[in-house]
């Protein structure tokens, strides 16, 4: 199972590099094209690929964390608040580069917000999580609401830019998000083990020797780190975090060792795969926004497997 | 010497208050908590297990206090069953008993004896056939059994039990109960069920309303402290059936 | 500039009139006065693939100015942003592309044709009111960066613009309140089979003219604007004299 | 006569079968289903509340079968009190005791009487100190006094209570068993402590994979039967504590 | 207390209704004054009370049905399937006055599709709600992401509906919402104690003569009704059916004949002030989007009770 899910993700990659707007010959490849080939498609393709693990890898933890099936990046309020950095930045004027910055900036400022409204006498227990993060996303989302509204100027390119896609990519943004993802990775299935208790109520968990509330909090900022750093660089992709959970659990069991990594697998395919159409879809080179084509692929999916295999989604 | 001491150990939530002036649990003493409902044995049993900050005194393990004892290294030392516990995610019978190895693994995942000592835990406690069935679709009994399995599988010297026979029939509860009193570990478990806790325990904690009434050993447990502990009328040698594992 | 991609859809009609659509290689879906330009994706979302394949020396973009930047910089071609806010500015902004396109002679014949166009308006008596309605549901209006208030402003009217923005939502009640004399309401992609205001509930009290324009004449700044100018100002003429 | 009557019921879920060819259950009797941890005890009486659907067989209540009664009306007849039960809400305790009177509610809201009614049940369960607490903010033994008096609170004439001693101290469980003996109420319960059921109800059904093993008034359930039922020796006359409300 | 809030109420509305972008002397009413009072100020104010109550309500009843703190009218898919078809509607140019009426139709076969879904076997529990809410929701955004792509000419039109607001109101349109409105209120109110034995475990509530199936779906479709309706009408509105049964439970207790009540009340509450507000915030008539200002009311005061009476909101 695990080699054929590599063998697909090998052979989608491979299909996202050579298909798209304009032809590429693989073995006879024009300066142009070979400009194409890995200057803008190359890029593009692995950057999609790492921007799905990062949202699939968090909305598993996020759904672990806050102990609801409901929980992804917006319920948690991360990805509004990363996204307001940029539509600011976006609306502003601010330099290119730094969109992401800012973004990464406000998206920390929102985890600092939920992360101490959720504490409670030293505590993080899951509904106060859940609690604050509905705050934090109230207020992030009404700021977006105003800055479309008052930069109408912007009102295009800051839909646009929400919508999320991988518009420009360019090696340096993969060379920040690739080791970012990499570290959360490991830094989380290194703890896959103790993630795996939060699944048990507070007490067993803890007299098994995971500080709960610690692990929770660890969780819950290296979660919101992902976030913030995807949002930051394409805008908000929703579902991926939410989704790709549920179907891993479902198909794959509900061990975080084995949830980490296929939600991370999983969302990278399904996020590749949607770019790849996303791009090609429509003859004469334009681009559906990939929020569509990943509500429909994982969508789908999800709903045939809600049909079939309802069980293993959630205990009840 | 691993002996649990606590002294003046104070605690209060809400309008209820804990006050225990001063303990010591040798290592491998079988000690039951009696007492009625509310009057904080659950609560006594988190204290002790470190899961809930006292408001006074102190708590300490082998002349450690249990505040220096990393957590990784309590999971070691004392193992919880707590009155009730959920599993949100569809894990298996097996999974959850080998969750018990985690304060023993060795790196990021469980070894080959840790699934063989799992899969004997299952069998000591009848559980063998339910291993692979979700945790969710078990009986009460079972599900209870699953989680004693767990809290042994953690193979530490101290063991707190709340209520351990809670919702077992009785061949389980014997089973469980002429297995524990034979293993060397420390046992402290709250019991409802006080002839079978008298059977199989040496010491008891008599508690009401958050204050240590009596701390005795199973033959000065007289029907006037029970009297007294749950105010009821108690006597002895009466005709009942007498169940032997 | 030999090779130009447009994203700039208003300025379509200005590069046509410079004679330069042999130049233009690509452009977006919504400009179909090129047939023989290739797409390039629409105007917020161009396709950087095709763009590069194209090899372009000119990037001639509105005011989706986040993502053209970020494209131009990949693409490594110069950006002009055509993107005027009055008839000046459309003017001055006819000569830099002329100028950039080596049609000067054609930039100044433009440029005069459309001053010319200018001098046949005739002055008003008074100056009407003039709300201008891009879309009914939610009511926005034109406001005062828009190009329209400047329309209004050549053709002789005042247009009542409550904000200095392009689009300002607008409240029903203070259309009443403002009382204006003329009511302009577009209807095109932005505003489909709007309900004429006149049979509107909340509008059908307003003792004013309604004025249904053609969306696609009206929104884009380029030399449509001043013939826009001419009407108007013949329209306001007709409702000044009853 | 509002008898309870059981033919040929059928159920299966996963590997479990249950299979009960005939039984009557006369008013007022009280019938204590013994049997081990995931014999089926729960699932008979979720099947007999009607809260599972049977694979085949027909129950009836005073000769109207089950399935013609309506929901609404099965809630005037039987109560149930669940092994778990959970509240999300944070309602105080009385509020929870309280909905034991929705079946006999009128109109849209409870009556003075019904919570007169609420705070008797309360006294009776010694709960009375506990009214205004949350219930999340109770111990363990606490929510299961407080779901029982719910139950009685509900004065349907068939109780299914199960495990209704579960978690409860020797005092409660005596002055709760004594106070069902006393009632007129039809009572089917599952019970662990068989002792207590030996001294409270006065049949018996053996319950041993889903199958019943026996069907016994109390003077018949022999030491013999039990072992048979539970795998275990059993002696009668011995030593114990006897406990006297 | 009670007294108290109608109280406030009252002042809200009269306020609501002398305030605005032209100035209203009640004792000595103009021409043109009487006209803007009545035909177009008290009609709004009515509207957006009744709109509120309206989400309020919903969001009462869809936490309780589905058991989760963060259920609403988005989560179940209610929203986002009504707005699919107001989205429609005005991408393609449908007359507006049918605008709502298309909404309606669409919100109602996501219902259809949820409910469909959520059933297993007959029966309807909360987590299979949850998952198929998911999946509706996660299809109607997509094609409503596709719908603001693929017509962008009609983007603002498209951006600015869903924001939300009371744009053209008049007397039809609240004798429409206002008899939805009462009818599911007494339907509810009717059912305030069958509702409150839903927060029970399912044999419990069911061995109480609840039928817990067919009172959830009951509440469920009604609830997604309700939304429908009222996102038929004045685009998304959000966070006011989220927020504000937490509130109320936090304040008036759990018991839903008082959450019932004073979720509409409240909210009714809320989104009149926010849209009095919305249009007198700016002077000379422009108005912001409602969203943005009940965000902020609605999010400081719930910031305010989580920082002080945590305990209220939801169990654990
Ligand atoms: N949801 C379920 N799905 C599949 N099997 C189940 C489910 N719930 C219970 N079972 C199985 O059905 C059988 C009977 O369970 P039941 O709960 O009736 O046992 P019980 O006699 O009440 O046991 P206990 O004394 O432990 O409460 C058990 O073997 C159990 O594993
Ligand atoms: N979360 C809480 N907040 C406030 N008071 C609580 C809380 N949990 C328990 N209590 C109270 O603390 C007291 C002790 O509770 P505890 O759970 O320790 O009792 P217990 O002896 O274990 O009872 P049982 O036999 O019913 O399990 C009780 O009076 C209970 O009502
Ligand atoms: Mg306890
Ligand atoms: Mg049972």
């Amino acid at each position: 199972m695990k080699r054929l899910l590599w063998l697909i993700f090998a052979m989608t990659l491979l299909g996202s590099c050579l298909l798209g707007s304009t032809v590429i010959h693989p073995f006879n490849l024009t300066a142009v094209e070979r400009d194409i080939l890995f200057g803008l498609r190359l890029p593009r393709v692995l950057f999609s690929a790492v921007i799905g693990a990062m949202l699939g890898l968090s909305g598993s933890v996020y759904q672990l964390t806050l102990k609801n099936p409901l929980a992804d990046s917006f319920t948690t309020g991360a990805a509004s608040s990363a996204a307001l950095g940029a539509v600011l930045a976006i609306a502003l004027g601010i330099p290119l580069p730094l969109v992401p910055l800012v973004a990464l900036l406000t998206g920390l400022g929102g985890l600092l917000l939920v992360y101490r409204l959720a504490r409670q006498e030293g505590f993080i227990n899951p509904v106060n999580m859940i609690l604050a993060g509905i705050v934090m996303n109230i207020v992030a989302s009404a700021v977006i609401s105003f800055a479309k509204y008052y930069f109408e100027d912007s009102l295009s390119s800051i839909v646009f830019w929400l919508m999320g896609g991988f518009f420009v990519v360019d090696w340096g943004k993969l060379l920040v998000c690739l080791p970012v993802f990499a570290a959360a990775y490991l830094l989380f299935a290194r703890r896959a083990l103790q993630l795996n208790l939060l699944a048990l109520d507070e007490h067993s968990a803890q007299s098994l020797g995971v500080n709960v509330h610690r692990l929770r909090s660890f969780a819950f900022v290296v979660a919101t780190l992902l976030v913030a750093v995807a949002v930051s660089h394409t805008g908000i992709i929703g579902f991926v975090g939410l989704i790709v959970p549920h179907i891993c659990r479902s198909l794959f069991g509900s061990d975080m060792r084995h949830n980490l990594f296929y939600s991370s697998l999983l969302g990278a395919l399904l996020l590749m795969a949607a770019d790849t159409l996303a791009r090609t879809i429509i003859p004469g080179g334009a681009e559906l926004p990939v929020g569509i084509i990943t509500a429909l692929l994982g969508g789908g999916f999800f709903l045939y497997l809600l049909q079939t295999r309802r069980e293993g989604f959630w205990h009840g | 010497m691993a002996e649990l001491r606590v002294d003046k150990l104070r605690f209060r939530r809400g309008g209820f208050s804990l006050e225990l002036d001063g303990l010591r649990i040798a290592p491998g003493e079988k000690v039951a908590i009696l007492g009625e409902n509310g009057c904080g044995k659950s609560t006594l049993l988190q204290l002790l297990a470190g899961l809930l900050p006292p408001d006074g005194g102190t708590l300490s393990y082998a002349g450690k206090p249990l505040k220096k004892i990393p957590m990784a290294r309590r999971a070691q030392l004392f193992a919880l069953l707590p009155q009730f516990s959920e599993v949100i995610f569809p894990f298996s019978v097996f999974e959850v008993v080998l969750f018990g190895r985690f304060p023993h693994r060795q790196g990021n995942a469980f070894t080959a004896a840790d699934r063989q000592l799992s899969k004997e835990m299952l069998a000591l406690l009848d559980l063998s056939d339910l291993a692979e069935r979700p945790f969710s679709q078990l009986s009460g009994g079972e599900k209870r059994r699953v989680m004693l399995a767990r809290v042994l599988n953690q193979q530490a010297p101290l063991l707190y039990l709340d209520e351990p026979n809670a919702g077992l029939d009785i061949r389980h509860a014997l089973e469980i109960f002429s297995l524990l009193r034979e293993r060397t570990e420390t046992i402290v478990a709250p019991v409802h069920d006080i002839n079978l806790a008298h059977r199989f325990f040496e010491r008891f904690l008599l508690l009401k309303n958050g204050r240590l009434l009596a701390d005795v050993p199973r033959d000065e447990l007289t029907p006037e402290l029970l009297a007294e502990t749950y105010d009821v009328q108690v006597a002895t040698g009466t005709a009942a059936f007498l169940f032997q594992h | 500039a030999k090779r130009i991609v447009l994203l700039a859809p208003a300025a379509g009609d200005i590069l046509l009139k410079l004679g330069a659509e042999d130049q233009v290689v690509g452009v977006t879906r919504s400009l179909r006065e090129f047939p023989r330009a290739r797409r390039v994706g629409s105007h917020i979302r161009p396709n950087l693939e095709i763009i590069r394949s194209l090899a372009p020396d000119l990037l001639i973009i509105s005011s989706n100015r986040f993502f053209s930047e970020q494209m131009a910089a990949v693409v490594g071609a110069p950006v002009f942003t055509y993107h005027p806010r009055t008839l000046d500015e459309i003017l001055q902004q006819i000569g830099e592309l002329a100028a950039l396109l080596d049609k000067m002679d054609a930039g100044r014949q433009l440029i005069a044709r459309q001053q010319q166009k200018l001098a046949a308006i005739k002055p008003l008596a008074t100056s009407p009111k003039v709300i201008f309605e891009v879309t009914a549901m939610p009511l926005m209006v034109a406001g005062s960066s828009n190009i329209v208030a400047d329309i209004v402003a050549r053709a002789g009217g005042v247009l009542l613009a409550p904000g200095r923005r392009k689009l300002v939502r607008f409240n029903p009640e203070s259309v009443l309140a403002h009382q204006p004399d003329i009511y302009i309401y577009q209807v095109g992609p932005m505003n489909q089979n709007p309900i004429p205001p006149g049979k509107r509930g909340p509008l059908n009290r307003l003792r004013a003219r309604f004025l249904r324009v053609d969306e696609l004449q009206f929104s884009r700044a380029n030399t449509r604007s001043f013939d826009n100018v001419l009407m108007l100002n013949r329209y306001f003429r007709e409702a000044n004299n009853g």
